[in-house]
């Protein structure tokens, strides 16, 4: 039985990779934030069952925190950013989405190889996630980077976050306590002056393009 | 100072009582055979005495708006020019005032001489007087190194640079030709022409406000000025050819172990003169005077030649 | 009267006035309160550095904080520097609000956010456990961000989000390679409480592994480089330097670059240990010359005086890395003193351009001419701080700039002819445009109230004295510092 | 109490008078009439301690200020001593003067003027103490400093503004290389007192590079050639006694440093090292000159003579440390004193002249020469002082400018001993150049007395001029009485100078010059060379004496006084003299390739004919613009990273973050 549960930490690895993956290729907003949810309650299982193993009662409560967080709060107020500013319309990446797949498989094969020697010596349960986890971190910081609407930037900040958490929890079966609830603490107060911001870039520039954005620059 | 014998002091007012008695008479020599070359009457020889004589007679007119620098000026250019014939040597080398100044210093002397002469002709404020400042100043900064280069190849030579000791070492030295000199010579004929506003530089005689320089300078001066002017002018001529001279034709002049052969010097300095007077007037009449601003080139050939001069002094004699 | 006292004013205070300032900060009576409690923060850091410095190195609260003479200087700076932006803010923002530009409510947001932002340093600079260490910055940047935009134009908002996400995604990387740190450790001490914490860590650290360590490096570099601006990850920091209030560009400038670049020495410190290849010091060598070098090739086209100075902030902090990468005891004393005359100097500077701003009426430098006919003691400040910033040597910053040259002539013979042509450029651009400023007949209006410049002349006199004579106890507590660093 | 301490003290006097004047800031009359004379006085005291520390051993001292590892060392051996003599003779007449001359604050407060001038002067005196190199650049670039606050006393006028921008801009990148040169001469042993740096071996790589960073430094603040730009646009923006103080005294800090590194530090090195100050001194001597003959505003011909003068100096160090280089210490003391007394002349004549500009300033508020004339009328004393100044500036023999140049020429004329034969070819060439400079600057002297005080007055409120006043006239007379002096008396000069040339280069001419008495100076012997000021200046008086007897004897003692005879043109008006450019254009068109010349010349069918001369430095347009252009072309590319674009810069992070992974795992 235990060493079913250990597997099935891989398999929340593997999916969490899928979703970053699928999230890159997204076109409308309000997918995103539904793979956004799937990414936050695959985090929980995963939470759950290294609770489980290595009888922390902490990570309980941690991954008690990240549900209320990643799956209910956060979700709720993308939600409701998308209903008052109805930004119904597809995502309009910089460039196509084919290269941007492309480029996620070489990030992925890249996170691998560097993990590799990591994945040896670390005596955690799941020694291997921690790849897939550096992999979901870049491929969101590249999302980021090829969006050009504010919503899909802050998502990707976001799974950026889930990434993090995952290697957290997955390789080094959890960080102490006081640093996990700094973390959803510092992430729940980011994402709520995102939503002011955006508020505020909506009112100024009537659309929450980031091209905008660029009157600050060098001649 | 190697001691101030009693011949040395007689031998010095001697030399300085000659420059101030023969410096006119030069002139006037000077003066006669251009006249004679120019197929004119010549003048008599003593006609710069007379107009000495007549000029210090004569009521100096000052201008209002002069200062008194310009009357202290004449007087100044006299004392230069005593003390520049003091110190050449002409008839003997044991002169106490020698040590005093050597070849530079002389060069010196001459500058400081200019550059009274100049802010006096600037003190009245005419255009003239402003104009001939900056011809003479023009021709003065050109002249200057050129005539210190010409001292300096003698200067190489002989290892000294005060006068009475280079005409000593030449005199003892058995005679040898040397090239260094020939360019040194020409380059010191051509200054002492420019400095002295002989014909190819400026002429002497004409008051043509286009040519004048030295002219115009003392355009301003009368009576006493003038005349003091005139003698400083006549006694310039007098140290140049003496300094030609001695560096290119000492034989013949008293050292300090042979005081009496002064007497032989002063006919051989008169002869020697004589021919220096005709050379000159023969120059004059042979050559046209040149434009403004063919000066400089023609004196920057002189500073040329001499500077040549010291190389073939390094290249050969060294 | 336990031990841990002052170290339990330190924080306290701030965030007590952070929550006092919330509900009492667009009273009038506002900027007063906000200069109270700077004031008793400076005295309560105080305090704490003197029983640091006289005593022993101090862990309080059950080894969740450690105090020694490395971050307790830098505590007593960063409470001055606080206590001096309080009292310089105090005329700035009464002017701000009557000319419209701050409405009550921001007023309010400014005071809280000003206090809790200077807790959150002090948090950042006394923990003991990295975790938090990286909570503490990552709640640094989120109490100015909103002060960044507070001036709600389109510029000040770009300026925010820029800042907010690219310190985000900085941040970010710092959590990896913290939690990188703490995978090493956990195979060395065991999990738990005690594998973050920065004593337990140094102690063990010849014993952690060495390629975990370098990949942990590599991320906290980049992360925590984020937040000190160097040059390739600095985009964010001239916009949002230069679109905020001028107090917050000068704390932002004064300290929190400092703070940042405090935690990097911390990870170097266990870097370096379990590294042999020295690869920290090369690295923060490279970023600190490429810091130094583009940044002054940046000064030269600049329009904006805060943004040129934000721009100057970034070469010094290129400078502070370089030394630090060199290592040795000279060059980490060096880069020391180098970070306490910056914070002061440039300060000071912010101080003056404040006010200069005001009367202008614009930051285009331009339309600033003649400060020092309009208002002398104005026009001087910014005069002596522009000249001292750029290493003019009666000032500190050239005593430092020098102990840096002459070991880096020692260590990297070809880098110091680099940065000094550098430093020429950057004199070359930034003089022109201040003396174009100083100098000069004036149109400039008169100000509301009368600016408060003596925390200028306060800075500027630290300053001089620094650079002719670092009185001997200071000396000492720079040298212990910098023995800590070691390597 | 020794020597050292004392000079402390006098520095430590005149920072408490600059502080005392803050306190007073805004009273003129009692900054002007206390604490000036007060400055002076400690001047004087500066130059009377360093002339008796000059015949005594060094003396060491510390300061407890500095770095915590290396506090201010402090030595006062011949060499600094000879330049504080320098500093306090300058500051002692320039403050005399000053107290004439500041009556109006010349535009910042008069307290902080105050302060700036004696911290100026307290830089300078540091300077020559300070003995390890943090000292050493702290003093430095705090006389740097100082000098910018006087430059810009006016700041109102854009020019000055420039200026100042300008020449602190060349002085901090001098500071640089001088900084640099420190670096390269502690061969990593990481000491940097000036003992340590004088006992390291360099191998002749590094003790070259060290030699041409100095020679970079220095010469930025001496105004060598490439490096002389600021020099004529910040000295005549200065008020005059600063600029005064700036041409005389702070130009030979970059001597004594230029000193100190080469003969001091490196040990006087490889030959060739001469032959680079020979050159460098020689092209800024021609281009010194040339450029004052041709100038129109008396200040900036000043500062342009300056730079001839200081030319002339290099030459003479140059020539000294080829001869030290063949082991001739003899002929390379010769040098050296020469270089040395020209220093010292220099300083005396140059605040003279330009204090007379100061006085000329004062009264008739103009500067440009088309607008003066016919001063001597109304400002008798300072004509005849400035006219001392101008004989000794020209180099005329019985002033003190005369000396340095025949020493000079005299040692030119022994470089045949040589045993490479390319330089016995340069050296004559080089000796003709100086003499051609020599000549040139007596062109350029009477230019500048005959313009501004001869003739007819250009203006008429030249007329109403008022003379210079009490403390004025003291100042210009302690410089043109010291002119005098130093010409009439060389040997107890050279006396003080070979204390110096003994520590430099091992010899000096101190007893060849004793063996003839105190009256003829023959420093190598009577049969070669000998010169004696007294009876040349003995033998004019005597002249001019005989002449005014002959003609009092002859006249008919009646003197009348008539316009002008001007050819019989009646009538000639002030504007008919020769002008400024009118002086200088045959100079304009000899030495036509210097310049870098706009003219537009009024066309024959010109409505309104207009007359303009521009002469620019070809080394500004050739050099300067060109650098400015680049860095502007570099920060133009560079500008390019900050596009604006957040995704740009997010990419800037990704990709740093993948290069450093990747080095981290190779």
């Amino acid at each position: 039985m235990r060493a079913l549960l250990g597997q099935s930490i891989n398999l929340y690895a593997a999916f969490l990779l899928i979703v970053s993956f699928a999230m890159i290729s997204q076109r409308r907003i309000l997918s995103l934030v539904h793979l956004y949810t799937t990414q936050g309650v695959t985090l929980v299982l995963a939470t759950v069952t290294v609770a489980y193993l290595t009888n922390q009662p902490h990570l309980f409560a941690s991954a008690a925190i990240t549900f209320v967080l990643k799956v209910v709060l956060i979700p709720i107020l993308l939600h409701r950013v998308i209903d008052r500013l109805d930004v119904r319309w597809d995502v309009e990446p910089l460039i196509n989405i084919p290269t941007t797949m492309l480029i996620g498989i070489v990030l992925v094969v890249f996170a691998f190889n560097l993990a590799l020697p990591i994945a040896q010596l670390s005596s955690s349960i799941a020694r291997s996630t921690l790849g897939i986890a550096l992999a979901c971190v870049l491929l969101s910081f590249m999302m980021m980077i090829v969006r050009a609407k504010a919503i899909p930037q802050v998502i990707g900040f976001l799974a950026m976050e889930n990434g993090l958490f995952f290697a957290a929890t997955s390789a080094t079966n959890g960080m102490p306590m006081i640093v996990e609830l700094g973390i959803a603490l510092d992430v729940l107060v980011g994402v709520l002056i995102l939503g002011v911001f955006m508020f505020q870039i909506r009112e100024q520039f009537d659309s929450l393009d980031i091209r905008h954005l660029e009157r600050l620059r060098e001649e | 100072m190697n001691g101030i014998s009693g011949t040395g002091i007689l031998a010095q007012l001697l030399e300085v009582v000659l420059a101030l008695a023969a410096a006119p008479l030069l002139l006037g020599w000077v003066d006669q055979w251009r006249a004679r070359l120019q197929n004119r009457a010549a003048p008599p020889l003593t006609q710069p005495y007379r107009v000495l004589r007549k000029l210090f007679h004569k009521e100096s007119v000052v201008a209002d708006s002069a200062s008194p620098l310009f009357r202290l000026a004449p007087y100044v250019m006299f004392g230069c020019m005593t003390l520049a014939c003091a110190i050449v040597p002409t008839i003997s080398t044991d002169l106490p005032l020698a040590t005093a100044a050597d070849a530079i210093a002389l060069v010196g002397l001459f500058a400081l001489a200019r550059t009274f002469l100049a802010l006096a002709a600037m003190d009245i404020g005419t255009a003239f007087g402003t104009m001939g400042a900056r011809r003479e100043m023009l021709i003065g900064f050109l002249a200057e190194p050129a005539l210190l280069m010409s001292l300096f190849c003698t200067s190489l030579i002989t290892h000294s640079t005060s006068l009475a000791n280079m005409v000593e070492t030449v005199v003892h030295r058995p005679y040898v030709l040397e090239p260094s000199l020939a360019f040194a010579g020409i380059a010191f004929t051509i200054v002492s022409l420019a400095e002295n506003a002989r014909v190819p530089v400026d002429n002497p005689a004409t008051h043509l406000e286009l040519t004048m320089i030295h002219e115009a300078l003392i355009l301003e001066y009368s009576g006493r000025h003038l005349a003091m002017m005139e003698w400083a002018a006549s006694l310039k001529l007098f140290a140049y050819s003496c300094i030609g001279l001695a560096l290119f034709f000492p034989w013949g002049i008293a050292e300090i172990d042979s005081p009496l052969v002064m007497l032989v010097a002063v006919p051989m300095l008169v002869f020697k003169l004589a021919i220096g007077g005709v050379s000159l007037a023969l120059i004059e009449t042979a050559s046209a005077k040149m434009r403004i601003f063919r000066v400089p080139e023609f004196l920057a050939t002189a500073f040329l030649l001499a500077v040549i001069g010291l190389l073939v002094h390094q290249l050969l004699e060294a | 009267m336990p031990a841990t006292l002052p170290l339990f004013l330190t924080l306290l205070v701030p965030i007590g006035g952070g929550l006092a300032l919330a509900l009492y900060g667009h009273r009038d009576r506002g900027p007063e309160i906000n200069v109270a409690f700077s004031a008793a923060t400076f005295a309560a850091a105080l305090w704490l550095t003197a029983d640091v410095i006289l005593g022993t190195p101090m862990l309080g609260f059950g080894e969740r904080f450690f105090i020694d003479p490395l971050n307790a200087f830098l505590v007593a700076l960063t409470a001055l520097v606080g206590f001096t932006t309080s009292v310089f803010s105090r005329p700035y923002m009464r002017i701000e609000r009557e000319r419209g530009k701050m409405t009550a409510p921001r007023m309010r947001l400014f005071h809280s956010m000003y206090q809790l932002f200077i807790a959150m340093m002090l948090m950042a600079l006394t923990t003991n456990n990295l975790g938090v260490l990286w909570v503490a910055m990552e709640a640094a940047t989120l109490t100015t961000v909103l002060l960044v935009s507070v001036y709600r134009t389109p510029a000040s908002l770009e300026a925010a989000w820029k800042y907010f996400i690219l310190c985000g995604v900085g941040i970010a990387q710092a959590l990896f390679g913290t939690m990188l740190l703490y995978l090493a450790a956990d195979r060395v001490i065991g999990g738990g409480e005690g594998a973050l914490l920065w004593t337990h860590l140094a102690a063990v650290k010849t014993e952690l592994e060495p390629n975990i360590l370098a990949l942990a490096f590599v991320f906290l570099l980049l992360g925590y480089g984020t937040k000190v601006g160097l040059v390739p990850v600095h985009n964010w920091l001239p916009d949002a330097h230069a679109e905020g209030p001028t107090p917050i560009s000068a704390v932002l400038s004064g300290l929190l670059l400092n703070v940042a670049l405090y935690a990097i020495l911390r990870c170097k410190v266990l870097a370096d240990g379990a590294m042999t290849n020295g690869l920290p010091g090369h690295a923060m060598v490279a970023f600190g010359i490429v810091s130094v070098v583009v940044a002054a090739f940046f000064l030269r086209r600049q329009r904006d005086v805060k943004r040129m100075f934000a721009y100057s902030s970034i070469e010094h902090m290129g400078l502070m890395t370089f030394a630090f990468g060199l290592g040795g005891p000279i060059a980490n004393f060096a880069g020391l003193l180098h970070m306490t005359v910056h914070s002061l100097t440039k300060s000071a500077i912010f101080f003056a351009v404040g006010h200069a701003t005001q009367r202008a009426g614009s930051q285009i430098m331009d339309d600033i001419r003649g400060l020092l006919q309009a208002s002398p003691t104005l026009g001087w400040g910014l005069a002596i701080g522009s000249l001292a910033i750029l290493g003019m040597p009666p000032f500190g910053v050239f005593a430092s700039e020098f102990l840096i040259l002459t070991s880096a002539m020692r260590q990297l013979p070809w880098a110091t002819p680099v940065l000094l042509l550098a430093l020429a450029v950057a004199f070359a651009s930034v003089f022109g445009r201040v003396q174009a400023m100083v100098f000069g007949d004036t149109n400039l209006p008169a100000l509301g109230h009368r600016p408060a410049l003596l925390p200028v002349f306060v800075h500027l006199g630290l300053t001089l004295m620094l650079g002719l004579f670092v009185p001997p106890f200071l000396g000492q507590w720079y040298r212990q510092a910098a023995a800590l660093i070691g390597g | 109490m020794i020597h050292i301490d004392w000079i402390l003290i006098i520095v430590a006097g005149w920072l408490t008078l600059g502080i005392w004047a803050l306190f007073v800031l805004k009273h003129m009359q009692f900054i002007a009439r206390r604490l000036f004379p007060l400055g002076a006085l400690l001047g004087l005291a500066l130059a009377g301690v360093a002339l008796d520390a000059t015949f005594s051993t060094p003396e060491v001292a510390e300061l407890v200020i500095g770095l915590p590892g290396l506090p201010f060392h402090l030595r006062l051996d011949p060499l600094s001593a000879f330049f504080l003599v320098v500093i306090g003779a300058g500051a002692f007449g320039t403050s005399m003067f000053s107290a004439g001359y500041f009556r109006t604050g010349e535009g910042t407060p008069p307290g902080l003027l105050c302060l700036e001038y004696h911290v100026f002067l307290a830089a300078m005196a540091m300077v020559a103490l300070a003995d390890d190199g943090y000292a050493f650049m702290v003093m430095w670039e705090t006389m740097a400093l100082a000098s910018f606050f006087l430059v810009t006393a006016n700041h109102r006028v854009a020019a000055v503004r420039k200026a100042a921008y300008l020449y602190l801009l060349v002085a901090h990148v001098g500071a640089i290389a001088i900084l640099l040169c420190f670096g390269v001469l502690q061969a990593n042993t990481g000491d940097y007192t000036f003992a340590n740096l004088r006992a390291q071996q360099l191998g002749p790589l590094w003790s070259s590079i060290a030699f041409g960073f100095a020679v970079f430094g220095f010469g930025a603040k001496a105004g060598l050639v490439p490096l002389h730009v600021w020099l004529p646009e910040a000295h005549p923006a200065a008020p005059s006694p600063v600029s005064a103080l700036m041409s005389a005294v702070m130009l030979k800090t970059a001597i004594y440093g230029l000193l100190r590194v080469a003969f001091d530090l490196l040990h006087g090195g490889q030959w060739w090292w001469g032959e680079v100050l020979l050159g460098l001194g020689l092209a800024s001597a021609l281009l010194g000159v040339v450029f004052s003959t041709v100038q129109t505003e008396m200040k900036r011909l000043l500062a342009y003579s300056s730079i001839e003068n200081i030319g002339l100096i290099v030459t003479g160090l140059g020539l000294a440390l080829i001869f030290r280089a063949y082991g001739m210490s003899t002929l390379a003391a010769l040098a050296l004193s020469a270089a040395l007394v020209h220093v010292l002349a220099h300083a005396f004549f140059k605040s003279l002249l330009f204090l007379g500009t100061g006085a000329v300033l004062h009264a008739t508020g103009e500067r440009n020469l088309g607008k003066l004339g016919g001063l001597i009328r109304s400002m008798p004393w300072v004509a005849w002082l400035v006219l001392v100044g101008v004989l000794a500036g020209s180099g005329l023999p019985p002033m003190a400018g005369f000396v340095s140049e025949w020493l000079l020429l005299q040692s030119f004329l022994f470089t045949t001993v040589l045993p490479n034969s390319f330089l016995d070819m340069l050296i004559p060439l080089v000796a003709a150049a100086v003499a051609l400079v020599v000549a040139l600057a007596g062109y350029a002297m009477v230019k500048f007395f005959g313009v501004v005080f001869l003739g007819q007055p250009r203006e008429e409120k030249l007329l109403r001029a008022h003379d210079a006043t009490g403390f004025e006239r003291i100042g210009l007379a302690w410089f043109a009485v010291g002119s005098l002096a130093l010409g009439l008396f060389p040997v107890p000069v050279i006396d003080l100078v070979d204390r110096v040339t003994q520590r430099l280069v091992g010899s000096g001419l101190a007893q060849t010059v004793h063996a003839n008495g105190w009256l003829l100076l023959a420093p190598t012997g009577v049969e070669r060379a000998s010169y004696s000021p007294v009876a040349f200046l003995g033998g004019v008086a005597a002249g001019t004496f005989l002449g005014l007897l002959i003609a009092r004897r002859l006249y008919r003692g009646t003197l009348r006084r008539a316009p002008p005879w001007a050819c019989g043109y009646a009538g000639g008006t002030a504007r008919m003299q020769d002008t400024a450019e009118g002086f200088g254009q045959p100079i304009r068109q000899i030495f036509e390739p210097f310049f870098r010349l706009e003219r537009d010349l009024p066309s024959p069918f010109d409505a309104r004919p207009h007359y303009r001369v521009l002469i620019e430095d070809r080394i500004w347009h050739g050099v300067y613009l060109p650098i400015g252009r680049l860095v502007d072309l570099a920060a133009r590319g560079v500008g390019l990273l900050q596009q604006g674009r957040i995704s740009i810069y997010l990419l800037y992070s990704f990709v740093t973050l993948i290069v450093m992974l990747m080095l981290v795992r190779l």
